[in-house]
């Protein structure tokens, strides 16, 4: 099993989404956290005065996936979190070494 | 510095010697009934001016929580300048278009930027009334700000703002409240303003939120519509009891004089007030399955609306059938218009304002008693439902349709030539982010974490 | 639509071209200084009762603030529609049993629905004093509102709100207010409500909040309370200082006339408020080591309640007394009653209303004083400590406990029918969820990220 | 328990069969032109002293919504506790110095803790005219929070507030207000207070801001500042318009007696407000790209402070001027306190309050029509630009100047006295964790998950 | 070491701190998170139009634990977040490569 | 490459960020969690009762880095994390299988 961890912008969520939904992987797991990368944060003006925002939101998506699965489903999101401007994010994978599901107690691939 | 300061001081200090102080003289004059009687009517509509002129808090209060919080910044603004840029242009040339001599009993014709030491309007001192009537006039204008909100440019909702405070709604006005009006003339009734403000801004809103188009994200493709829920409901309900407490100055000031009428206008104010809320909440209940809070809120204010031109010629009991209408035509009138009609109206300030308003208009002809009218020292008219017959309700309707045909064509020439010149929407891009960092570069919120939604970071 | 407008309008037009204009008569009767006073006293009260009606904003907001976030679209719909309920009702039969004709002192028996064209109520215009009255009622049954927070069913919240409006209130009110009132005959003296108004909600509330029970994760199986700490410490700010607004109604208002007295009510009314809240934040500060927000906030209500029964018999000194006592007070009993009494009481109505509204009530007998009584033309009475023995404290003693039992059995009585048929209290799961979601489907805030709270997310 | 409700109930049941009850007396006298003008002025200036205090809720909301989220239960607390503690003590001791028996011109020396029953201050009740007092007491002290916020010690604040109600303020008042000071004697017009009570809150915001340091994280060490966003655009938003609803007490509110001139006087405080948020709003447009939201709040009150002292003396169309005028200064002297004097004044108090206190102060002397001062029943002077010279002028200057001075040496000697001894200032640590933790041990938000911001969770 | 990450419904925090409470595990670290799975979210009513919220909210719980103790750990968190219904949650187990406290520079085992 | 996942206070972060942004790393996501360990949490009153607030806000730092990289990385944190009180925080250091830039499709060390 692996893990996708998928880091992209907020407004790209429900392409993603919709997306997962095709490939039969609604399972997810999302999380609003701030990034800062090559993109470098935007200016505001406050009462006369400049400040800077450093880290911008994003949305973390995770979702643990069978390793048959991999492929398709870091396909997906990269087809649908895509602009193609600095900002898009990045996809890591990780190793899961197991799953349980908390109602059955199921653990493996049938957990997932 | 130093020096300018004791320049200053020594200058001063010589000038004051040889001073002769004016103090502020005694005002020797004995009183006389008649003078206390405008010093009160003074206090009173000063006072009934102020709780209107607050109103512009509950109307940006109002839409502010009922729509998303990347906007409400957006909001605050509007509503403090269309009170402001409505002052100075309804002082410089609405007052005089609305209240000056009538030419034809189409539009008045003097008046304009009052700059007088003292002056009287019909015994009552003049700047009262104009204050009285910028009031009316922002809230005329601030109207529109709640249908067109999240997606109007900022800049061509001040002219906007602008137009109708200056032009559009002193037009309407004259024809009604003018001496010379010639719906005045004609006898058409509308105490205090359910077709001069509540129709015209409410047709404004709806001429307006139809033709910046709606929303992003409120349709979809196979024309359902999406629901886009308000981010503060404690603000919309705030907001809702500041335009209540607003309408205790709306009507019983429009009497502009203090009399024992103000008593019998502010109590069937708040009946109709109150039955609009009860029968909102009961219809929703009985609809969505629970009281639907926003709805409720909206029900108060469709009675107000609806009372405000009857207020003073009903009984209580009439008050609270119309409230009770109102209540009803509210709930139905947000999801025709939101599911029907299409057009996209996040606060529902066209069922409120315009259908309400409408209603009001239509319910002198029907409830109007010449028994209250005449006790409260204005037209004593019988409805049709007293035995006055149609007559009434006849120039009711037409005074509404002309009202309502007057702004759809006036207010749809102006977004129509704001639309094709400077633009009148914000781009998709825009909306996304919100209209807060867009139009106004500020976060109204800075310090609290965003809720994602299906949308991604509402 | 286009026939129908066509039609519509050449009938008006037909209509327009033979109708004759009721235009609005000048009202050409001379004033005179009777005429006058009574325009003066209508308009003074009509203000009175619009800030008295605007705490209904105050409690709403008050209640809000010091509760979670979960719940708080349902504290503003309740606000709502107690009002909104209770002046219908009021005026429907409330009003009557209240101020009617009197049934041997205990409940009056006319004066429902009233739907006169002009009426008069001892020299006011009937609709003044009614709507004041309708905005007291309002006041009275919303204090309920804070008590039972957050657990308690919006229906039966609705019908509680009916029948205290419509029927608890009203026969206190007649016993004290009412002409023929047997505490009014027995010269009980509560000048503008601490018990009529605030011992009675402080009694519904006390009953509501025992007979409904704590809120889940209140009270620890070890009997130990756990604090449920309010969302929002501004708006309840905001809150009390509209509530305090609206007492610049409530007392001076309830002279019911303009005179020279009102200015001596409301300084008595500040001096209190403002001793309250600085008692409080002192203890605070003493007790638990910082000056607490919510419980300073509270103290400026417990002054204003414990000022009420005796704003106009009492000197300034007094009033400050008072309030210190109260700002004493309040903050012992919302610990008495959190940790002793364990009757979960989420914003102090109890502390406030109710026992403040008796050391008020108490405090006539104590402060009044006969030279201001007499000035501000009310009754001229001394207290105990001003020379006047233990008559008039044994009066005071005698109506409150009456009224304390009237309330607390009704109340009761109407809680337990309430509790055996449509239930009062929203089950765990609800009070989980939040009574936003479990009773109206609502989010207050869905644009904000709820923070994670020990319990999961609050 | 029970016995005690008995004994209660025997000895009441006892007392009222033998007591004589005392029941109001109606007020028998006749009423005359006289008295009724007496009723109505009380009335009035009862109301206006409601909505000046009303204004506290105004200045704590724009100070909470400017400022971040942590800090905010701090700002309501210091609000309500400054209008407490300054009511008692003006009550006190201020009140005599300003408005009792002139020493020298310099400061009063009679009328301290009036406890009447009834008395009189030129005809008006004494206890409405006290109480308008103490609401502007309550103002000027409140302006202070503002400056200082987010850094300021609770205790000290608490100190500072007694001072400047009881001694700064009234000593300052007296000169300019009170029959016998010496300003006043001399001519200087100052019809509202935009010096005596706006410069003085001005300048001890500007003092104590400057005293106390800048907040943590405001200036880097190049010297260069960092902007620190407010957390509630809408709060800031109702605060602002709260004021200004508060203005129609102040100001009009200030002629201490009902008149056709309150008309004008509302209408000159309307047209400035308006320019003033009109003017701010065009001036960021232009140098910041986009309208700020804030800087045209901050531009209406610019315009109300500067229109306070000529609002009895100038034309309407001055008094858009004056409001241009404020609106431009406003924007301009932000940024210069910000970028070049280094006082970090989070809620531009200073330049709203001291900047165009001043400045209105100034107009007087330049606007000033002695045909409108007539009208008005108060001074009737012509200031340079209607003809008067530089008389009027000089006067102003000279008076604005020593109220600065006097201002500046006492509280700048109070919060060095503060300094050395309990402290004014949070510490670094303090002002991290917020003053609302720190200060009251309270979260004002705790539902809501904080932002994380650059500089850590803010 | 290996890290059991731990998503389940916000009311069942409490009990399942207290469960690892007793197991001596309180170093844990939480997160606000939204999930979509089996449990499909739910609609909602506002002014007479539906609304569907696709993600619910969810607690993900993180604590890194020596190897032995793996079993304790899960089973107590399954034992306490479990309520029977859909929308129960997920366990994840990863692998850690090493541990730092930053307090005292300590790595490996003895920094957890 | 690694996952280094630091948990610290939020105080920190500047200083964090700062450090960081020396190292030329400045791809980082930050989310906001809370944790418990051997820091116990607070006790605040509220109207005359205590209650504790078991969790502290934290910062968790994500960054993926090179292996060659992970010392300087978990060095630079740990120096600018650090205050010495309990309550520091740790870092966790995980494997990562593969990473993926969304906007240009590259992977494995490419991607960071
Ligand atoms: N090395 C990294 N470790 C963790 N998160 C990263 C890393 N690099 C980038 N990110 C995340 O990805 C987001 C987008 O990265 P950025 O460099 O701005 O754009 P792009 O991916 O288009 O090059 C960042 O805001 C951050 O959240
Ligand atoms: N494959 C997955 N990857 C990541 N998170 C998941 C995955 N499956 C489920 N989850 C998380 O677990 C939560 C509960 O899962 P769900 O399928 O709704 O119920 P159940 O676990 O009872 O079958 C989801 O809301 C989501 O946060
Ligand atoms: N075993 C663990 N698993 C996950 N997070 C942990 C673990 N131990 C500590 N943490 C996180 O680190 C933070 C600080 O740990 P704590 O024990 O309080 O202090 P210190 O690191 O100084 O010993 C905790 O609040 C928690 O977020």
């Amino acid at each position: 099993m692996r893990k996708v961890e998928a880091l992209f912008r907020p407004e790209r969520l429900e392409p993603v989404m919709e997306e997962l939904g095709e490939l039969g992987y609604p399972g997810v797991t999302i999380t609003e956290v701030k990034g800062h990368g090559k993109q470098k944060g935007v200016t505001h003006m406050w009462r006369g005065s400049e400040y800077r925002v450093e880290f911008l939101p994003k949305i973390k998506l995770e979702v643990v996936v069978l390793d048959e699965d991999l492929g398709k489903v870091v396909n997906a999101v990269v087809r649908s979190a895509r602009t193609g401007s600095i900002g898009d994010g990045k996809i890591f994978i990780y190793n899961v070494d197991d799953a349980i599901r908390i109602r059955t107690g199921e653990s493996g691939f049938q957990a997932i | 510095m130093k020096k300018v300061l004791l320049v200053v001081l020594i200058t001063a200090l010589l000038l004051a010697l040889f001073a002769t102080p004016v103090l502020a003289q005694g005002d020797g004059e004995a009183k006389t009934p008649d003078s206390i009687a405008t010093d009160l009517d003074t206090v009173w509509v000063l006072l009934a001016a102020a709780l209107v002129f607050f109103m512009q808090a509950g109307f940006f209060f109002l839409e502010g929580g009922l729509t998303r919080a990347k906007n409400v910044a957006n909001a605050m603004l509007k509503g403090v300048m269309d009170f402001c840029l409505g002052a100075i242009i309804f002082w410089m040339v609405g007052f005089g278009l609305m209240f000056g001599l009538s030419r034809g009993g189409f539009v008045g014709s003097s008046g304009f930027f009052s700059n007088l030491a003292s002056a009287d309007w019909n015994g009552l001192p003049l700047y009262v009334f104009l204050l009285f009537q910028i009031a009316f006039a922002g809230a005329a204008a601030t109207i529109l700000a709640g249908g067109v909100a999240e997606r109007f440019k900022f800049s061509a909702y001040c002219i906007a703002t602008v137009v109708i405070t200056g032009f559009i709604y002193p037009v309407a006005g004259h024809w009604i409240w003018a001496q010379g009006g010639w719906l005045n003339r004609l006898g058409m009734l509308d105490f205090a303003g359910s077709t001069v403000v509540h129709t015209v801004g409410g047709v404004c809103a709806f001429v307006g939120a139809w033709m910046v188009g709606a929303r992003v994200g409120k349709y979809n493709p196979d024309r359902s519509a999406n629901a886009i829920p308000g981010h503060n409901i404690p603000m919309a309900a705030l907001g809702t009891f500041i335009l209540w407490l607003g309408w205790y100055g709306f009507n019983p000031g429009s009497l502009l004089k203090a009399s024992p009428a103000i008593a019998t206008i502010a109590m069937t104010t708040t009946l109709s007030a109150a039955a609009g809320a009860t029968m909102a909440m009961l219809i929703t209940w009985g609809r969505y399955g629970k009281p639907d809070v926003s709805m409720s809120l909206n029900g108060a204010l469709a009675g107000l609306v609806a009372v405000t031109a009857g207020c003073a010629y009903v009984s209580p009991v009439s008050a609270l059938i119309i409230g009770i209408v109102a209540g009803i035509l509210v709930v139905f009138s947000v999801e025709f218009i939101d599911h029907k009609v299409r057009v996209d109206d996040p606060v529902g300030a066209v069922s409120v304002h315009m259908v309400n308003g409408i209603w009001g208009t239509i319910a002198v002809g029907l409830f109007a008693q010449a028994s209250f009218g005449q006790a409260n020292g204005v037209a004593a008219v019988d409805g049709l439902f007293f035995g006055g017959g149609l007559a009434q309700l006849g120039k009711q309707l037409l005074g509404s349709a002309s009202v309502v045909a007057w702004v759809a064509v006036t207010a749809g020439l102006m977004f129509f030539i704001l639309k094709k010149t400077i633009g009148i929407r914000v781009d998709e891009e825009g909306q996304r982010v919100g209209l807060d960092l867009h139009e106004h570069d500020i976060e109204a919120y800075p310090d609290f974490q965003p809720a994602i939604s299906e949308k991604g970071v509402s």
